[in-house]
């Protein structure tokens, strides 16, 4: 039962503050709505026994991520709201029409439907988010993830080359 | 235990207002914003599936879309800074140059 | 299979990433590298070449048939082929690249470091086995893709271009992510977990696939989609297509558009089981992609974006391979006429984008139609072979486009597809206008006063490509046999999924 | 002799074609270039006559019923294989491709060598000669293909070169116009084809005309009163009139029938030697090729046949009224061509296939010999076209009026002419139609028959009879038409008057002028050897009636008094002609220009019947086919632009709307897409629901 609360308590603040980044037209405040998102994204991973998936999200997003992007808005000095609103209410209504058709979509294909999982322990489940357990994972020989990551790898390096390329000013 | 259903439908959610983010915002960064939300909208149903089967698998699509993520925002970022340098504003409705 | 030798299979990715860190190594550490203007593309196109030697020799080895990193990757003939074809458009890539940077003094080796990473994802796109895998090809041959649209970083379209692509790429994978997400929960069925693999979801998917199942495919089909520039997902392509810099958007139309069909041939081959359910579907959306990229493009002054629109409309051709897949006596057949038209479709468009780059100047993009006008008294072989690049994306024989229409014709007979194929008819006879209208301007039309004329007297990069692709246009549509050991070592696809 | 030898008829042409067009790189000195050019363009090609000759007379002195095949080398058999599907580069030998080599390459010769002459001072001699031999290739290729694939190929490579010779001058831009609409509307008929051709592939699981195996798909549909598919079950009727009628779209864009006939006429822009060849002599005729080798298709279905004969009627008469009213000397030739093409379809659909191949052959005798004619008048007109400004021409040019009076009195059908044997023969056919509707076809053909007397002794009156209504000495040369000699002759014979022409252009006519009086007599009913030759020896490659069930009639008259009423009805127009325009000899016009401005009949005939307007009402009013509208607007404006802005202008709604999505906004892209996701799920998601 206190876990069905924490997850209330949760949703509301994470939905809140991702309406809060939607709607809200200073970058500034919208990037920090999001970092609050991400936060209780967090709290959601742990208590979902993703211990390190959590730390990760809390290192990478909320704190590399966001720093850049705000790190970004500060440089092009866009912390003021834009002049104008977005303009075009038919595109907004369609937005937000096409938006709970999607919703409605996903409840249909999402909520409505019982993963027939197996019965996990609490215990077990604690000791597949651990450090040790996802390394383990991600790095054996006998499991489809270590090609992945090496393609993730060469991934990093291209968006490094990328962001070399394009920031830099000769030529 | 919380049932998965919940997670899933949270992240419908998260996942939606993301979309809608990218629909109504004419700043590029903050409709980028609203598609970081959309993959963590993602990120969040491969947990709690995973935690649901009890198996790492779900971390290890975690691990590789935070890194597409961190990948796409440096140089995504790096692509408004140069159409900043060179226009003094950002706004995506007067970048429309191209069309029709 | 231990991952060494799962490595050797996947030797050509290997080769090509490698020669791509070896250009950046080179680039930032090597004095005299850096002063030469061709040493990273000769360097890259020598990589191009040795990859392609390995996967040339593979192609027939029946041992090379097996799932690569427990599962994620599938190498086989049909990766091979895939791996050659897009090796083939990326050698010739580096080749206009050569003229292009220079007209434009654009030299800097991480244009060729990047066309190479984004290579291996388009690679690894034909060659991935699990979701998650052709997510992060995907992304890798993106973000590559996104850097190359903006190198010209003096260029405003060419900054409109890579922001546009890039958000709405991102907003696609979004979807793409979000629909894998669908998917590995959409699998578990009694008591088994979900997987993203193709092999064992194959296993998995019931008679009638579960809501989240379905939800998830479709998002799936959105990203591939957009990387395939399907309607209505390819209103990116004409605005990224005319503002990237030429010789990326050579690339860009050919690579990505046969990594992603390829990826689409492979996870459709997975789901015939299920084929009722998103067969009609894949149906209308060929249909609108046919129509809409065909109509547009006939509307279009400038040769980039109706280029664009064209390879749209293409995309909708070669989506009928796809849907023919669905049936069982057809797919061999759809398999190796899907295969033949991204050859052809790669040649003739890397070859029509290379007349426009073999005619820009330092500072003029060669891409309106007035550009070209009255080019056969200027260059009359530059203007004969656009010629034949633009008959052969015609259809009309004895072009590769010819035969590769016909083969996707009877593809469509064969699956009982008789709707497409009486669109594919149709619309190839709209669409002959407008390519026609290209001809028609090269050869009829009075020359501007500042008509482009190349100025490089040596023979240049682009020139050689254009020679390439037109004359392999030539020889396969007159004698398509040729590729024939290519296609049905391919169409072997359907036997080892 | 080795029948594989006559692989030489097809490959020849090719390496003349890869001469002229490569010669330019090894031979530099132009001189050279044009002499070699000069032997071996024509050369290739009359020695592709000389071998279809011998493999004709061989093929006659041993059996008639074999189907030569000719398995290709390893390197393109099979030519085509994916999955099951297989196509071998095969040539079928047998009567009917033979009687067509010998055509296209007998009288595709004579033009060559006419065109030596007539083209010697261009600039573009060899371009041109490259061209016509590539041109030669792939007509061979579609008589010859063993399958429908390969004669589709030819199909539209003929079309590709008709594209290209048209507009060889691009420099004028009607040529160029001419050459796209030829193009465009002929993919029309191309579509037709080749959805019939897919139709084949799926019915009857083969394209191959002939097979070794006896699996080809003629040799499925020779039974009697069923066609079977590969597999041996029975292809409905109802498909084989779906398919017969398809072929025959095609065959109507190809062979200008209604309602495609509107290019041919434009088409008359290019240099004479193309109309000779193309428009008049073998491109045009590949419909009723068609249709003779698909015969055995087309008796199984009653339905197709009568529509090919009644589409061939109304384009034998429509089209031979529309030809009384012209003044360009090749727009008349051009509406005659259409117009004996209809009595070819007609012959076709009354199941009389031979003797539409009889017409052919005689046809593209006489009328290759007005064409080369006229060629002859307008080069020593210095390109005028216009047959007011003529006259008077029989005293200045006797040889080509000499000529061109045999092939005028061949194709109205004067008495003994070849024009006479085969038309009469089509017009007993049509007498005996097995529909019952022979009396309404044979009055039609009979009619048309008058017309066609009628207008061809017009254009030879206002040509060579009446008085002169131009001032020699004072030639100018014309802008229009073939303005090659404009710029070329104009200086070479600078002196303004009417010359006649060099003997390479002469002797082709005279051969041609042979051939147009006496072969009718030699291949027709009263011919050596028992008569009949030519349907003789066609008979195995043409299917007879009675295979589909279908009977002929009985004739409406003794075959004298055929010929008979044929004779008067020929004579009769002959002499009207003379008759009106003999009182006429000023003007050279039986209306003042006056009165046929006000004539509501006239006006009608000019103005194509209505066609011209319809096809505006339909494509550019309509707005229905939007697509096709901007083909047919297109092509006639001016520039590139202006076909763009009116392109833009014209596609209407669908386009404007997609037009209008394309913001050039990132979050308008964005919207599309997500409908077009949102739309993706909920389909997919019925699907499952409803499952």
């Amino acid at each position: 039962m206190p876990a069905i609360i924490l997850f209330w308590i949760l949703a509301i603040v994470c939905v809140g503050a991702a309406l809060t980044m939607v709607t809200t037209a200073n970058p500034v405040r919208s990037a920090l709505a999001l970092v609050v998102c991400f936060l209780t994204l967090a709290v959601y991973y742990v208590t979902l026994s993703a211990q390190f998936i959590g730390a990760v999200q809390v290192v990478v997003y909320a704190g590399a991520v966001m720093v850049l992007f705000l790190f970004v808005i500060m440089l092009l000095n866009l912390g003021a709201p834009a002049a104008r609103t977005s303009e075009g209410s038919g595109q907004r209504t369609a937005a937000v029409a096409l938006g709970a058709v999607l919703l409605l979509v996903l409840f249909v294909s999402g909520m409505f439907f019982e993963v027939p999982g197996r019965a996990v322990s609490a215990a077990s489940a604690q000791a597949q988010g651990t450090v040790k357990a996802v390394g383990l994972t991600l790095y054996n020989p006998h499991l489809p993830w270590l090609f992945p990551f090496e393609a993730t790898s060469l991934l990093l390096l291209v968006a490094v080359v990328g962001a070399i390329v394009m920031t830099r000013r000769q030529v | 235990m919380v049932p998965v259903s919940y997670y899933l439908s949270l992240s419908a959610v998260l996942f939606t207002i993301g979309v809608v983010g990218v629909l109504v915002k004419r700043n590029p960064i903050q409709v980028f914003m609203c598609i970081e939300l959309m993959l963590n909208a993602a990120n969040l149903t491969f947990i709690a599936l995973g935690r649901f089967y009890g198996t790492a698998t779900g971390e290890m699509y975690v691990i590789f879309a935070l890194a597409v993520a961190a990948a796409e925002v440096s140089v995504g970022l790096g692509i408004i800074v140069t159409i900043f340098r060179s226009r003094q504003s950002i706004d995506l409705d007067e970048a429309a140059l191209l069309k029709s | 299979m231990t991952n060494l030798q799962s490595l050797n299979a996947i030797l050509p990715v290997v080769i090509i990433a490698i020669t791509g860190m070896v250009v950046l190594l080179g680039e930032s550490c090597l004095a005299f590298w850096r002063r030469s203007t061709s040493a990273s593309g000769i360097v890259s196109f020598v990589g191009i070449l040795i990859a392609g030697m390995v996967a040339l020799f593979r192609l027939d080895q029946p041992m090379l048939h097996f799932k690569a990193f427990n599962g994620a990757l599938a190498v086989g003939p049909f990766t091979q082929a895939c791996t050659l074809i897009l090796l083939l458009v990326s050698g010739l890539s580096v080749l206009v690249a050569l003229t292009y940077l220079d007209n434009r003094g654009l030299n800097q080796g991480e244009y060729y470091a990047l066309l190479l990473f984004a290579t291996c994802g388009a690679i690894l796109m034909c060659a991935a086995n699990d979701l998650i895998v052709l997510f992060v090809s995907v992304e890798l041959l993106s973000v590559a893709l996104y850097i190359l649209t903006g190198f010209a970083k003096t260029d405003k379209k060419g900054q409109e271009a890579a922001l546009k692509y890039f958000l709405l790429g991102s907003f696609a994978a979004g979807f793409l992510l979000y629909g894998i997400a669908l998917v590995f929960g959409g699998t578990s069925i009694s008591g088994l977990i979900g997987t993203t693999n193709l092999t064992l979801m194959t296993a998995r998917i019931p008679d009638t696939p579960s809501f989240m199942f379905m939800a998830g495919l479709a998002l799936v089909l959105v990203g591939i989609g957009f990387k395939a520039a399907l309607a209505p997902f390819h209103m990116w392509a004409p605005d990224v297509y005319q503002g990237a810099p030429t010789s990326v958007t050579g690339f860009m139309a050919t690579a990505v558009k046969i990594g992603a069909f390829a990826a689409l041939l492979r996870l459709i081959s997975h789901l015939t089981g299920i084929a009722h359910f998103w067969l009609p579907a894949l149906e209308v959306i060929a249909v609108l992609t046919m129509v809409v990229g065909n109509l547009m493009a006939v509307t279009q002054t400038n040769v980039k974006r109706m280029l664009a629109y064209s390879s749209v409309a293409h995309a909708g051709y070669l989506l009928i391979a796809v849907c023919a897949c669905a049936s069982t006596s057809a797919r061999p057949e759809a398999l190796q006429a899907g295969l033949f038209y991204l050859l052809a479709y790669g040649l003739m468009t890397m070859g029509a984008f290379s007349v426009l780059v073999y005619l820009s100047s330092r500072n003029h993009d060669c891409e309106t139609v007035q550009d070209i006008a009255g080019l056969v008294k200027k260059e009359p072989l530059a203007a004969y072979l656009m010629a034949v690049f633009m008959l052969s994306l015609g259809g009309i024989p004895p072009t590769m486009g010819f035969v590769g229409k016909w083969l996707l014709f009877s593809a469509a007979m064969q699956a009982h597809l008789v709707a497409l194929a009486v669109t594919l008819a149709v619309v190839s006879m709209v669409a002959v206008f407008y390519y026609l209208r290209i001809i028609w301007t090269m050869c009829f039309q009075d020359a501007g006063s500042d008509t482009l004329v190349s100025t490089s007297v040596a023979p240049t990069g682009a020139q050689v490509t254009i020679v390439v692709a037109a004359a392999m246009s030539l020889i396969l549509g007159v004698l398509p046999a040729i590729v024939h050991p290519m296609l049905s070592a391919a169409q072997t696809l359907v036997q080892h999924l | 002799m080795n029948l594989q030898f006559a692989q030489l008829i097809l490959w020849l042409p090719l390496l003349g074609f890869l001469f002229c067009s490569t010669s330019g790189l090894y031979i530099k000195d132009r001189a050279l270039q044009k002499r070699l050019t000069t032997v071996i363009a024509p050369g290739v090609v009359l020695a592709s006559f000389v071998i279809a000759l011998l493999v004709t007379l061989q093929f006659g002195s041993t059996s008639r019923e074999i189907i030569a095949l000719i398995p290709g080398a390893s390197i393109y058999d099979p030519w085509i294989r994916f999955g099951g599907f297989r196509v071998n580069f095969n040539e079928v030998i047998d009567p009917l491709s033979l009687v067509m080599s010998l055509v296209v390459t007998g009288v595709g010769g004579l033009i060559h060598v006419y065109s030596v002459g007539y083209m010697k001072d261009d600039r573009d001699y060899t371009r041109f000669f490259t061209y016509f031999n590539l041109f030669i290739f792939m007509m061979l290729l579609l008589v010859l293909g063993d399958n429908f694939l390969l004669m589709f190929v030819g199909w539209e490579g003929v079309g590709v070169c008709s594209y290209l010779l048209i507009s060889f001058w691009f420099t004028d831009e009607a040529n160029a116009r001419a050459g796209n609409k030829a193009f465009i509307v002929n993919r029309v008929g191309d579509l037709g084809f080749s959805l019939g051709i897919m139709s084949i592939w799926s019915y009857f699981g083969t394209v191959s005309f002939y097979t070794p195996q006896h699996r080809g798909v003629l040799e499925l549909a020779n039974h009697v009163g069923r066609v079977l598919d590969v597999t041996g079950a029975v292809v409905p009727t109802t498909a084989i009139t779906m398919i017969c009628l398809l072929l025959f779209v095609g065959a109507v864009g190809k062979s200008a029938q209604i309602p495609l006939f509107v290019w041919l006429p434009d088409a008359m822009a290019g240099p004479t030697p193309v109309s000779a060849l193309i428009h008049a002599a073998t491109m045009v005729t590949a419909g009723v090729v068609m249709l003779s080798r698909c015969s055995f298709l087309f008796v199984h279905s009653a339905v197709a046949l009568q529509v090919v004969a009644w589409v061939g009627l109304a384009t034998a008469f429509v089209a031979a009224t529309m030809a009384m009213v012209q003044t360009d000397i090749k727009k008349v030739l051009a509406y005659s061509t259409i117009s004996q093409l209809g009595y070819m379809f007609m012959a076709c659909g009354v199941g009389d296939f031979s003797d539409g191949i009889f017409h052919v052959v005689t046809h593209a005798f006489f009328k290759a010999l007005l064409f080369l004619g006229a060629g002859a008048v307008i080069h020593s007109m210095l390109g005028e076209q216009d047959m007011r400004n003529m006259g008077g021409l029989k005293k200045k040019l006797p040889a080509t009026w000499a000529v061109m009076i045999i092939a005028t009195y061949s194709i109205a059908g004067f008495p003994l002419l070849s024009g006479f044997w085969s038309k009469d023969a089509i017009l007993d056919s049509a007498s005996r139609s097995f529909a019952g509707d022979g009396m309404l076809l044979y009055a039609g053909g009979v009619v048309t028959a008058f017309l066609t007397a009628f207008y061809m002794n017009r254009l030879m009156w206002k040509t060579f009879y009446t008085k002169e209504r131009f001032a020699d000495g004072h030639l100018h040369a014309h802008q229009h038409g073939d303005s090659d000699e404009s710029g070329s002759h104009g200086d070479s014979h600078g002196n303004g008057s009417v010359h006649p022409s060099p003997s390479t252009m002469m002797w082709p006519l005279y051969i041609l002028a042979v051939l147009a009086a006496g072969f009718g007599w030699y291949a027709g009913p009263y011919g050596p050897n028992g008569g009949d030759l030519l349907s003789k020896f066609l008979a195995p490659s043409i299917a007879p009636l009675s295979l589909g069930g279908l009977q002929p009639q009985p004739g409406l008259l003794s075959p004298m008094a055929g010929y008979l009423l044929s004779s008067i009805v020929a004579i009769a127009g002959l002499v009207l002609a003379a008759v009106l325009y003999g009182r006429r000899m000023e003007s050279g016009a039986i209306l003042e220009p006056a009165a046929a401005e006000a004539s509501p009949l006239v006006w009608f005939l000019k103005n194509n019947w209505g066609f011209d307007a319809l096809y505006s009402a339909v494509f550019i009013r309509g707005g229905g086919l939007l697509a096709e509208r901007g083909l047919m607007r297109g092509v006639e404006t001016d520039t590139i632009n202006a076909a763009g802005d009116g392109l833009a202008k014209s596609v209407g709604g669908i386009s404007r709307l997609l037009r209008r999505i394309q913001t050039g906004y990132v979050r308008n892209y964005a919207l599309v897409m997500l409908i077009g996701a949102v739309t993706l799920m909920v389909g997919m998601l019925v699907g499952v629901m409803q499952h």
